[in-house]
């Protein structure tokens, strides 16, 4: 049985996860580029998982009376993997911008290429 | 509405959207119709062994190995070798979707489709 | 001992034939000698086999051939046939003789010969079987050496044209006189030729008898040249002169009547065969006589004259009296002797002139006396002149004429009309004899004419001795012969008699004669007349040429045959899978429709949705749909494809199946990056479709087949389920050795299809790899880079390069350990060679293919094959232990430290999954990856 | 040994050429000559189980197999019975064929390959193709009969891609998208039948279909049309018959060969269904025989006329491949023993026909082949190819003294009880007659028209065929014996239903770590 | 009937059951606005986003769901999801960038 | 040594992540998993090319820098969600470009991760020449600022393990 510390842990966790999901969510929808909504899911959703893993780690410890780590995996390769993705999407949707004369505001040129002074 | 109209209304949709694309006249779209059918007629397989949640059948000590505690496992292997099998089937027409846009020089889906 | 010998003697010619086509074509006289002897030793065979057909008795061969259809390959030499060989033996070796002559050098003696023994021995099939069924096939093989025979001189398109009219006509009689044959099998319930005589009372009692008359009939009349199917006959004029004199003398069209004969004990002696048989014979013998009379072509007049003759013969078995069957029998002798004979003069003559064209032919009297003599002779037995053996079949036929007194109309028709073609007869044969031999000088001859070959006219000489031979003695030296022929025909047994007929040549004056002397005297007048009138020469065609109506018969049929064809090919797949949808969709409702009692109730136990499966439904459905809506965006089209079938994972994981929910993960992935890979290369943007009935029409088929397989899915959702799965569900732990109960089905109840499925997966890669070799690049856009192609290192992402390093140990870790647990738990070698697999290309994407494969074996193919040994072994494994196929075991080693380990052959059988997916994935990965790249000679480049 | 080997006999046929391809791979593309032997030892040794299997099944046994040890309906079983028997031994013979044709010098002008089998992975798809086969026909159980399909329609695109061009590339977009969306129809067809009945062996589900009752009837009949239809389209069946003539018109010669024995894949599938799926006397045999004695007649007769009206010699084949589908499945569909066994007989014949005729279609054309003048007169094969062009055409037709005659003679006797014997016999005879113009007017213009020096490329492997045909006739009697007991067993499914599911799998300690 | 699953949740505390089922309720929500951004673009990189946050999100759920079946054997399933989605958008995004996504 | 241990980090890793995955310390699963860790980089440490393995110089510092990250991670979500659910007007966002003075390129990669981790900043691309790092930032108050954050909060830790 679970005690009750541990049933309200992963009740806040697994709302807390959800909230993140959503608030993410939200700003998908809402906010009005593309350099902007990257920020939203990127990191909320994430936190929104890493919450959920919490979760889940309590609540098959106490479940199967053994430690459940395996869900730090998850969360490795999701803070391994996340920053590659936004980073990737960047230089897409740039490109894409540049290519199909959005609007997305270009970058300014590195510090070291520009002209002295 | 019941779960099952809903899964069935989802297979039906499937299957409209498959078919509308696989009536189109370029190759490429021919297989995303194909990916799309297939999708249903996966669901289609698995679904023939009724609707089971949280019962997957990995055979557990002391449950009673019926169909009520266990999903049916057969529809299951089925739809892997039916995936396994339009996967292999997708690459070759893919495959051929390319060569013949090198042959042809265009993507139709017949020979001079392009001429008519 | 007799009966093999009379197979023997059937088989023969065949022999002869095959021996011939190994015969060096340029040795003529070889050629001729083989078909010569051949021929000859047929003929010794016959007679050593005639004491015991004139004793009264009947020579047997039987051997089962197709037993339970009742057909035994049985052969009989009765009279009839008897005859019928003797004709195609004693004939056909006159024609060998002859045609050694005839032959031009650069004809192919041999094929010649072979063709002709060919012809000869399905002859005697015909004339020999003792089963329809036996008979039909030699029919039928007759129609294809005459074929063979009449498209000898395969350059000139009449010969052509000729055989294939032939073949068209005869094969049409061949396949109505197999049906006539089978139903004559249903009725009598047995083809052998004495069940079916026995039968007769029953047979044309049988409502099947009008069916059966009229198809045999048609096969007889197609082959006998009856009207009106008679244009097949000159136009196969076109053969070589021997063939026509062996073909349209003694053989093949004597097919015809010998069936009337073989068959007149079954079917004949009643009304319907007299009005249909009479009618046919005496329309074709009118119709033959009279436009022989208008042919220029020597060979042609010689065909409209066959044609008349064999309406005469036709004519006489459909008068349906016994002796009219034995005048029929008569003058079947008499025809083949004087018109083969007449046919090879006329060879003769072209042979030596190089023209059968009368109005070029003229006087030739003067330079081939001998061979105007014996072509004299013989038009007089054409003619039915007295003391030539025509006169007397000719006379016996008139008195048969008289004698028809049952039928009112025909009482007095059928002399007159006999009497006509008489006067005709006469007519032709006297413009033969007329317009060749005199009738003044050649006009335009290419060649001096002059008597030919000495051997050359020896058959000539000894078929024209024959002929006179048995018109002045008939009764020595024809009437036995005839009378156990006509005993056959008749199917009497020994001890009846046949009806008393005279064989002298006079009779005393009756009407028979008088007709007689009315035709010989009309004739001569008619041709007096037709020269004085209207110059024969000048006739250039004659009207309603059947030979025209048949071309543009074929013509139209091949029009029409090939617009059926573009009717169900039109080469549009989207016809095509439209047509399928169409059936399927038909397919289904028929079922439900036929079925007793459709939609009834239906024990519903239904769960209501909630809120995350109706999200994810609508998210399902609104992504794929938008797929539908956006498709032309190919990429976007990806993107939701991608979308959907996350949607189907998430399904597969809410309804308890996570191994589905892993395999369509990755399946969809790797498709998605096979798709991406092709995109590359494929325009990005789909052709817009214009035509929006089209989009309209599509939309309404998908949106049934859609309302189908929703209806039909939540029929079977709402009933009940009994199943064999619950035995999956006991034995998987205790006998299958694994807890996965999917996995346990898949390596080892249904091991059998994993491996099948393993082999498709292996050839896909195996097939893409092929197909993407030496390709033709110049059509594609590879061949125009577009500015998104920046060549230099400056677009490796460094971040990515990282990760996907760090990924690789991580997820081949993750692959081991699903295949590792597979068996217990979701996973197995599937999934796993499917992580690897990912992996693998992500090291594609991040550093690029040269890189990759410079650091590896990229030899994929051979993983497939590893894979596809392996599991195959491991199948093969329980052999060793006598347990049939794939049977699998598993054993628990107890090791120090460790414990117990286990050890199944399952594992090795998907090991051998897990290669053979990894070699097929990589395969095709890595092929679409190089194909602006076929040869893989791309330089390395340098990682930032 | 040979108890052994009688003993393991049904699975052989799946799994000696599994495992040649497998070798043939290892092999390596570079290593032809070791290709070769492994695929010749295969087939050799094919044939060697397909004689096996027929003596076995003449003496009157069945032989049963439980793939996995596992007792049906729980796991697969694969069953010879004399119609598998028959098939093996075809698949092995034509195989064999195909085997030696393919080591010809190429008949086309293309790859630049120096052998047919020097395309690419010609030896592992050709072995796998035979795989595919003989598991379809030897598979007792309904979804294991779609993978093996699936095997043989991959095998298929392989072989029908060998040396792609232009051409063959577009045959291939046809046939296999048509191929895929009668696979998922198959699929679906399956899966319902599963759904309702819960079963997979095809005895086990003949039952339980027979016990279905009220709406349930419907939905199994659904399945069944279904299933029917994608037969229809493999065996091609008027109006889905689209695809045959482009696919097999432009594969090279030896795969046109092999093809020939695919449309017979949907045959035997058909004939399956009517006899052991739903047997005579349900309901829904009456209705799909109805449905098949209209549709099949019709195309023999539209095959003929597009035969009559193909301009190109291969379409012409292609067009007589469908015809005697045609027949063969009008057979079927009339059901009497006499008709299936006439259906068989005309299927070996039409089969090593029709393969005859794409090889010397090859053979004639072939450019690559065309010797120059003078040098070759000597060694001209041209007469040779019109000779067995004959021959195959004579067969194809239905003419004797070859065996097509016999087979449609054995047909036409099985009808004449039937209802619908006088439209059967119409049709089978018009057919026949259009076919018999067809090739006597492709043949003289092919071979009378012109004359042509070619050098002799697959002279070899047609004669074989040609001797084959011969054969059919002179060994009429064993062989009808042999077809008539194939067809009785065909219409008595207790027989088999009763061994497949009678047979018990091996039981002393059988699994060695059951006690754990 | 919104959060009816069909499946018994004895086996969760009483704070996790109704979290689990507002949760459940959250998770849909979000996957809803996701697709709306996925179908709405306007950009092919927003769709990508957008399915990425769609992979994302179904990860986490599927882990909720192992917690409401209270079954393990769903841990796998988000791995690869995590993986996958990765893999997916790094695929599609230098396929946007570079038109090619083997080099 | 170098040629059975071409990766010891990631052996190291490995079995760890090999004991997780199958939420155990069974002594048999040590064994495999250590098996495979040494397996596994010997096949897949071709694929790193020129990149070169890492050297950690202080292992207590990671520790360190990942209660920094995790804290910034919660810290920062706030602030964004803020940012989402408020009124769009107050958003400003902008790309800066942070000179960089770490050369390693895993210290490089782990950098560009935290910042994309961390809410309100995402790292966009490094420079040609790899001495800069370009961040989009989702509201910019001061930018001078946040580069000198990052400079203190996260390089000089990273600096200290991998250089
Ligand atoms: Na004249
Ligand atoms: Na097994």
């Amino acid at each position: 049985m679970i005690p009750l510390w541990a049933d309200i842990l992963i009740a806040l966790m697994v709302v807390l996860g959800a909230l993140c999901a959503l608030i993410g969510a939200i700003g998908l929808v809402r906010l009005d580029d593309f350099l902007k909504r990257l920020h939203a899911p990127t990191k909320a959703s994430t936190l929104g998982v890493g919450c959920v893993l919490i979760a889940s780690i309590f609540y098959f410890t106490f479940l199967s009376r053994g430690v459940s780590v395996h869900e730090l995996l998850i969360t490795l390769l999701v803070f391994l993997t996340a920053p590659v993705s936004a980073h990737l999407l960047i230089r897409a949707a740039l490109k894409d911008s540049m290519r199909n004369d959005r609007n997305l505001p270009p970058p300014p040129p590195p510090p070291n290429l520009l002209p002295p002074g | 509405m019941s779960l099952e109209l809903l899964v069935a209304l989802g297979v039906g949709v499937l299957t409209a959207c498959g078919v509308y694309l696989l009536l189109r006249s370029r190759l490429f779209d021919v297989v995303l119709g194909l990916m799309f059918i297939s999708y249903a007629v996966n669901l289609f397989i698995f679904f023939m062994g009724r609707l089971a949640t949280g019962r997957a059948p990995i055979i557990q000590n002391g449950v009673p190995a019926t169909l009520t505690s266990y999903a049916d496992p057969l529809p299951q292997a089925l739809v892997l070798t039916a995936i396994v099998i339009s996967f292999g089937m997708t690459a070759v027409l893919l495959a051929i979707a390319v060569r013949g846009y090198a042959e042809n020089g265009h993507d139709h889906v017949d020979e001079d489709g392009d001429r008519s | 001992m007799n009966a093999s010998l009379l197979l023997w003697m059937l088989l023969l010619p065949f022999a002869g034939a095959v021996l011939l086509l190994l015969v060096d074509n340029n040795h003529r006289r070889r050629s001729a000698w083989i078909a010569g002897l051949i021929t000859i030793a047929g003929c010794v065979l016959l007679a050593v086999l005639a004491a015991a057909v004139f004793d009264g008795g009947m020579v047997r061969f039987r051997v089962d051939w197709l037993p339970s259809l009742g057909v035994a390959f049985g052969l009989r030499l009765d009279g009839l046939a008897f005859l019928f060989a003797l004709l195609i033996l004693g004939i056909g070796a006159l024609v060998v003789l002859y045609g050694a002559y005839y032959l031009a050098d650069d004809d192919p003696p041999a094929r010649f010969y072979a063709f002709l023994m060919l012809f000869m021995g399905s002859m005697l099939g015909v004339v020999l079987a003792d089963n329809l069924i036996v008979l039909v096939v030699f029919w039928e093989l007759t129609g294809l050496s005459s074929f063979l025979l009449i498209g000898f001189w395969r350059h000139r398109e009449d010969a052509r044209q000729g055989a294939r009219m032939a073949l068209t006509v005869t094969g049409f009689g061949g396949l109505a006189l197999l049906a006539g044959v089978l139903l004559i099998g249903r009725v009598v319930g047995s083809f052998d030729l004495d069940a079916v005589f026995a039968a007769r009372a029953q047979l044309q009692n049988s409502p099947l008898f009008m069916p059966i008359l009229l198809l045999v009939l048609l096969g007889a009349f197609t082959k006998s040249a009856q009207f009106p199917f008679h244009f097949w006959l000159p136009s196969a004029m076109a053969a070589p002169t021997p063939v026509s004199a062996y073909l349209h003398s003694a053989t093949m069209v004597k097919a015809g009547v010998f069936l009337l004969a073989r068959l007149y004990p079954a079917l004949g002696d009643n009304d319907a065969w007299f009005w249909i048989v009479s009618t046919a014979g005496l329309a074709t013998l009118l119709f033959g006589a009279v436009v022989a009379i208008f042919q220029h072509d020597l060979k042609g007049l010689l065909a409209y004259s066959t044609i008349s003759h064999l309406g005469l013969i036709t004519l006489l078995f459909g008068l349906d009296t016994p002796l009219a069957v034995v005048a029929g029998v008569f003058h079947i002798i008499n025809h083949a002797v004087f018109k083969a004979s007449l046919f090879m003069a006329a060879g003769i003559i072209e042979h030596e002139t190089g023209s059968r064209d009368m109005r070029q032919l003229n006087g030739l009297w003067q330079t081939m006396p001998i061979t105007a003599t014996l072509a004299m002779v013989a038009c007089a037995a054409m003619a039915g002149v007295p003391l030539a053996n025509g006169f007397l079949s000719k006379e016996m036929f008139f008195g048969e004429a008289l004698a028809v007194d049952t039928h009112r109309l025909l009482t007095f028709a059928t002399p007159i009309a006999a009497t006509l073609a008489g006067i005709a007869g006469v007519a032709y044969s006297l413009r033969f004899i007329h317009d060749v031999f005199f009738n003044g000088e050649p006009v335009g001859l290419t060649k001096i004419p002059r008597e030919p070959p000495r051997f050359m006219r020896v058959p000539v000489e000894i078929l024209v001795v024959v002929c006179l031979a048995v018109g002045i003695f008939p009764a020595v030296t024809i009437a036995p012969l005839l009378a156990v022929a006509a005993q056959a025909a008749l199917n009497l047994p020994g001890v009846e008699k046949l009806p008393v007929y005279s064989l002298a040549i006079w009779h005393g004056f009756n009407f028979s004669l008088l007709m007689s002397l009315i035709a010989l005297a009309g004739g001569v007048l008619l041709y007096i007349a037709l020269q004085k009138k209207i110059n024969l020469h000048t006739i250039t065609r004659l009207p309603g040429d059947a030979k025209l109506l048949f071309d543009v018969f074929i013509d139209n049929l091949v029009v029409v045959a090939g617009w059926i064809t573009r009717i169900t090919q039109t080469g549009s797949l989207q016809r095509y899978l439209l047509l399928i949808l169409i059936a399927a969709i038909v397919a289904g409702v028929a079922g439900v429709w036929l079925a007793p009692s459709p939609a009834g109730s239906t024990a519903a136990t239904t769960a209501p949705a909630n809120m995350i499966a109706v999200a994810m439904a609508l998210i399902g459905m609104a992504a794929s749909i938008g797929a539908v809506v956006m498709y032309r965006q190919r990429l976007t089209a990806l993107i939701l494809l991608g979308a959907t079938g996350l949607v189907v994972a998430m399904t597969f994981v809410y309804f308890s199946a996570p191994d589905l929910a892993l395999t369509q993960l990755l399946v969809e992935v790797v498709t998605i990056i096979m798709m991406m890979l092709c995109l590359k290369f494929l325009p990005a943007q789909s052709a817009p479709q214009k035509n929006s009935f089209r989009h309209w029409r599509d939309a309404v088929v998908a949106v049934i087949a859609g309302l189908g397989v929703t209806w039909v899915v939540y029929q079977v959702l709402t009933r009940p389920f009994n199943s064999i799965s619950p035995y999956f569900l006991r034995t998987a732990v205790g006998e299958g050795g694994g807890a996965n109960a999917v996995n346990v089905i898949i390596v080892d109840f249904r091991g059998l299809d994993t491996l099948g499925e393993i082999a498709v997966l292996g050839m896909a890669g195996l097939i893409v790899a092929a197909l993407l070799r030496n390709m033709p690049m110049q059509n594609t856009k590879l061949g125009a880079p577009d500015d998104a192609k920046v060549p230099g290192n400056a677009h490796r992402s460094l971040l990515l390069q990282i990760v996907a390093a760090l990924l690789l140990p991580l997820a081949v870790m993750i692959s081991i350990y699903f295949y590792l647990r597979g068996h217990n738990l979701p996973g197995g070698g599937f999934i796993a060679g499917l992580v690897f697999a990912i992996v693998w290309i992500l090291q594609y994407v991040a550093i690029g293919r040269f890189n990759v494969e410079s650091r590896v074996n990229a030899d994929y193919a051979t993983w497939i094959g590893w894979g596809l040994l392996v599991a195959g072994l491991t199948g093969v494994g329980s052999f060793v232990a006598g347990f049939p196929f794939l049977t699998s075991t598993f054993k628990y080693f107890t090791l120090p430290v460790i414990g117990a380990v286990p050890i199944a052959s399952a594992m090795f059988f998907d090991l051998g999954v897990y290669l053979c997916v990894i070699g097929a994935t990589m395969l095709v990965l890595s092929r679409l990856a190089r194909v602006n790249d076929p040869a893989g000679q791309r330089q390395p480049e340098r990682t930032p | 040994m040979m108890a052994w080997l009688l003993k393991h006999l049904p699975v052989l046929p799946i799994v000696l050429p599994l495992l040649g391809a497998a070798l043939a791979l290892l092999a390596g593309e570079k290593r032809l000559a070791t290709q070769r032997v492994i695929a010749a030892a295969s087939v050799m040794s094919l044939a060697v189980a397909a004689v096996l299997a027929i003596m076995l099944t003449a003496s009157g046994q069945m032989s049963v197999y439980l793939a996995g040890n596992w007792q049906a309906p729980f796991g697969i079983v694969l069953a010879i019975d004399k119609l598998t028997a028959l098939m093996l031994a075809l698949t092995a013979g034509i195989g064999a064929v195909v085997l030696i044709a393919g080591q010809a010098k190429p008949a086309t002008t293309d790859g630049g390959q120096n052998r047919i089998d020097g395309g690419t992975f010609f030896y592992p798809l050709f072995l796998l193709q035979l795989c595919g086969l003989n598991g379809a026909f030897l598979t007792a159980d309904l979804f294991n009969l779609f993978v093996f399909f699936e095997v043989l329609l991959a095998a298929s695109y392989g072989m029908l891609l060998q040396n792609a061009d232009r051409a063959r590339t577009n045959a291939a977009t046809h046939y296999v998208v048509i191929n895929l969306f009668g696979s998922a129809l198959f699929l679906i067809a399956v899966a319902l039948l599963y759904g309702v009945t819960g079963t997979l062996n095809m005895s086990d589900l003949s039952q339980k279909i027979n016990a279905t009752s009220g709406s349930s009837r419907g939905l199994v009949m659904a399945a069944g049309f279904i299933l029917l239809l994608v037969f229809s389209i493999k065996a091609a069946l008027l109006p889905l018959n689209f695809w045959l003539t482009g696919t097999y018109g432009r594969a090279l010669a030896p795969v046109s060969a092999l093809f020939a024995l695919m449309t017979k894949v949907g045959v035997v599938a058909i004939a399956r269904m009517l006899t052991l799926l739903f047997p005579e006397g349900s309901a829904i045999n009456g209705h799909m025989s109805n449905v098949l004695l209209i549709v099949a007649p019709l195309t023999m007769l539209i095959a003929a006329c597009g035969a009559l009206a193909a301009r190109e010699v291969k379409v012409l084949i292609g067009w007589t491949v469908m015809a005697s589908a045609g027949l063969m499945i009008t057979a079927i569909a009339i059901g009497s023993p006499m008709a299936l066994s006439g259906a068989l007989f005309y299927m070996l014949g039409s089969t090593i026909a029709t393969a005859l005729l794409f090889l010397n279609a090859a053979a004639m054309d072939a450019p690559g082949a065309v010797l120059t003048t003078g040098a070759a007169s000597k060694n001209n094969a041209w007469p040779v190819i019109g000779a067995l062009f004959f021959v195959g055409a004579a067969a194809a037709a239905g003419l004797p003294p070859f065996s097509g005659f016999i087979g449609k003679t054995i047909v036409l006797v099985g009808a004449t009880q039937h209802a619908w014997m006088t439209w059967v016999f119409y049709t089978v005879l018009m057919a026949g007659l259009l076919t018999i113009i067809a090739f006597a007017r492709m043949g003289s213009r092919l071979f009378w028209k012109r004359d042509a020096v070619v050098a002799p490329v697959y002279l070899l492997p047609a004669s074989i065929l040609a001797a084959a045909l011969l054969a059919l006739t002179l060994l009429a009697a064993p062989i009808q014996r042999f077809t008539d007991q194939a067809a009785i067993e065909m219409k008595r499914p207790q027989i088999m239903t009763g061994n497949v599911l009678g047979k018990l799998p091996l039981q002393p300690d059988k699994k060695a770590g059951a006690a754990k | 009937m919104i959060a009816n699953l069909a499946v018994p949740l004895s086996h969760l505390g009483i704070w996790t059951k109704y979290a689990v089922l507002f949760a459940l309720i959250l998770f849909g929500a979000a996957l809803l606005l996701a697709a709306w951004r996925l179908f709405r673009g306007p950009d092919t990189a927003d769709r990508i986003l957008a399915l990425d946050t769609l992979y994302v999100n179904a990860m986490a759920l599927t882990i909720l769901l192992g917690i409401v079946f209270a079954s393990n054997v769903y841990f796998e399933v988000a791995l690869l999801i995590a993986l996958l989605g990765f893999v997916g958008t790094v695929v599609m995004a230098k396929y946007l960038e570079r038109g090619d996504i083997v080099e | 040594m170098k040629r059975m241990f071409p990766q010891p980090l990631i052996s190291a890793m490995l079995l760890l992540v090999w004991l997780a995955l199958n939420n155990t310390l069974h002594p048999a699963h040590l064994l495999l998993g250590a098996l495979l860790a040494v397996a596994i980089p010997w096949w897949t440490s071709r694929f790193t090319g020129e990149i070169k393995a890492p050297r950690i110089r202080q292992p207590l510092t990671i520790v360190i820098l990942g209660l920094i990250v995790l804290f910034d991670i919660v810290k920062s979500n706030i602030a964004v969600a803020r940012l989402i659910l408020g009124p769009a007007s107050h958003i400003n966002p902008a790309f800066i470009w942070v000179p960089l003075e770490i050369t390693e390129p895993h210290a490089k990669a782990v950098l560009a991760g935290i910042i994309t981790m961390t809410p309100g900043t995402v790292s966009a691309d490094f420079s040609d020449d790899g001495k800069y790092l370009l961040v989009h930032a989702l509201n910019v108050e001061d930018a001078d600022g946040m580069i000198a954050e990052i400079k203190s909060r996260y390089e000089l830790p990273l600096k200290e393990i991998f250089e």
